[in-house]
């Protein structure tokens, strides 16, 4: 049954790169790449209880922080043009 | 701005997780996978969240430019440092078994100043990496 | 296997894009999609390095290297044929070779025959760590992890002296040189 | 394993398959940016839920199971938050989100 899983998430994936590679705007890239990495993180769980070892689900979680890290990076770049731009200090002047 | 509100929130609850597992993959890299390497990654990766989402100055309020720089160096002298204490103690450069009274043990414990020193390169030079690219793009 | 496609897919999708950022975050898929497939071939240590520095950290630092530079690449002037003829010579000849390997997963071929036994019994009574990778890495390997944390080291120190001289000499010109 | 807590755990899994692909198709048939995050949520939440409270079924109670706990967590709190920026990032561009009325204003064009 989680070679079902696996197939389903696969197909997703497929989709979800389609999407990264059609995608009219950059935000829908950045969406297609977010659902990559949730895509990630759900294969290796499906692959770990696959192989019988679902020890490393650490690497799920690394995923996991460093997606968020990656796409907040990006969104933050479309937003203010700055990666480190503070809105504070915009203010205090 | 209240519309960050969200995603301040949000951050402000992950940031202890993160810098906690950041030392979990460290300490932990002796039994799963993982070690020095990701660890500084991923600690790296926790001060470029803050940069992100509160500003460079509360980045180098938590972080320190000057600290961040002064680390690079000194994970190396950790790791090379290591393996001088070896050779003081009669043995050869990198071996670890002259740490402690037992060979064992005292390889584990090399192994992990070993990581240590890994830890703090990495983590700084990256941190560093991320710090002179934003400033310079000023 | 099916893994191994959608990399083919991304790759080219990361060769025809022109706008750099569509590249950055197809980088980041590219790497997403390398680590879940080094994670199918059960090298977790080396899945986890893949994942973290490309997909997080690789991602933030081409994105500051992108405020620096123009955000499209122009369009080549000329068509390059010598590089694709020297990439399809160098790749078809990779190819030939992997003909001649052994098949995937056979444990008594040449390459776990030297010291990979060693290392696999004697980690845990020798060093008391359980996880193979990191013992090789830190102890028997020791000289070329610290080489390796020497690089970083290096690269970061290089890094840092090239922008920061470069900022010196703007604020120069400035009139404050502090 | 009790039979009971194996059925349930194998009907999460593929239900969770089925949101997983149903989030997917929906990433790429929606027609505007605002949409297809709302697809992609799918994916996000009910799919991933799903599978993942299907596997600590069958991991029974260990670190495993803290584990995937914690990459609930993760998708639980981050993905709104990811979705909230991606939008309000969207909306800054000055990309429209289509309305309904917009759409029936074109079906009425084209009768």
């Amino acid at each position: 049954m989680f070679v079902v899983a696996a197939a389903a998430v696969l197909v997703t994936l497929a989709l979800a790169l389609t999407r990264a590679i059609l995608g009219p705007t950059v935000f829908d890239r950045v969406l297609a790449g977010n659902t990559v990495g949730t895509l990630a993180i759900l294969l290796l769980a499906v692959i770990g209880f696959l192989t019988g070892r679902p020890e490393f689900l650490d690497i799920g979680l690394t995923y996991g922080l460093l997606n968020l890290i990656g796409t907040l990076a990006v969104l933050k770049f479309f937003r203010h043009g700055d990666l480190a731009y503070d809105v504070e200090e915009e203010r205090k002047p | 701005m209240s519309l960050d509100l969200i995603l301040r929130i949000g951050t402000k609850l992950i940031l202890p997780f993160i810098l906690m597992f950041a030392l979990y993959v460290q300490f932990h890299g002796d039994y799963g996978p993982g070690g020095g390497f990701q660890a500084g990654v991923i600690a790296a990766g926790m001060v470029i969240l803050i940069a992100i989402t509160f500003g460079m100055s509360a980045a180098k309020r938590v972080a320190p430019q000057a600290v961040v720089e002064r680390m690079v160096p000194l994970g190396v002298l950790v790791f090379a440092g290591t393996g001088v204490v070896g050779l003081l103690l009669g043995k050869n450069f990198l071996d670890y078994s002259v740490l402690g009274h037992d060979p064992v043990h005292a390889r584990e414990w090399g192994i992990l100043l070993v990581e240590l020193g890994v830890l703090i390169t990495v983590s700084g030079t990256m941190t560093a990496l991320f710090y002179a690219f934003v400033e310079r793009g000023r | 296997m099916a893994l191994l496609t959608l990399l083919a897919v991304a790759t080219i999708a990361i060769v025809r894009q022109r706008s750099l950022f569509g590249v950055v975050i197809l980088a980041g898929i590219y790497s997403f999609l390398m680590a879940s497939l080094l994670i199918a071939l059960d090298a977790v240590d080396v899945a986890m390095t893949e994942a973290s520095v490309g997909a997080g950290i690789s991602t933030v630092l081409l994105l500051a290297t992108l405020h620096l530079v123009k955000a499209t690449e122009m369009r080549p002037i000329h068509a390059n044929w010598v590089p694709l003829l020297v990439a399809l010579v160098v790749g078809g000849i990779l190819v030939w070779g992997t003909i001649s390997l052994p098949p995937f997963g056979v444990a008594d071929t040449a390459v776990h025959q030297h010291v990979a036994p060693y290392y696999l019994s004697r980690s845990i009574p020798e060093t008391g760590v359980p996880n193979v990778v990191t013992s090789v890495l830190a102890d028997y390997r020791g000289y070329d992890t610290l080489g390796e944390t020497t690089v970083i080291f290096t690269a970061g120190i290089g890094v840092m002296l090239l922008l920061r001289g470069m900022r010196r000499r703007d604020d120069n010109d400035r009139g404050d040189a502090a | 394993m009790p039979l009971a807590i194996d059925v349930l755990s194998w009907v999460l899994i593929v239900l969770g398959s089925f949101f997983t692909v149903v989030g997917g198709i929906g990433l790429v048939r929606m027609p505007d940016i605002y949409t297809r995050m709302h697809a992609a949520s799918v994916t996000d939440t009910l799919g991933g839920g799903l599978l993942i409270f299907g596997m600590m079924l069958q991991a029974g109670f260990s670190l495993v199971t803290l584990k995937l706990l914690f990459i609930l967590g993760l998708f639980f709190f981050f993905a709104p938050v990811v979705t909230h920026a991606l939008a309000q990032a969207a909306l800054h561009e000055d990309i429209e989100p289509e309305l309904a009325e917009d759409r029936r204003g074109r079906a009425e064009a084209m009768d």
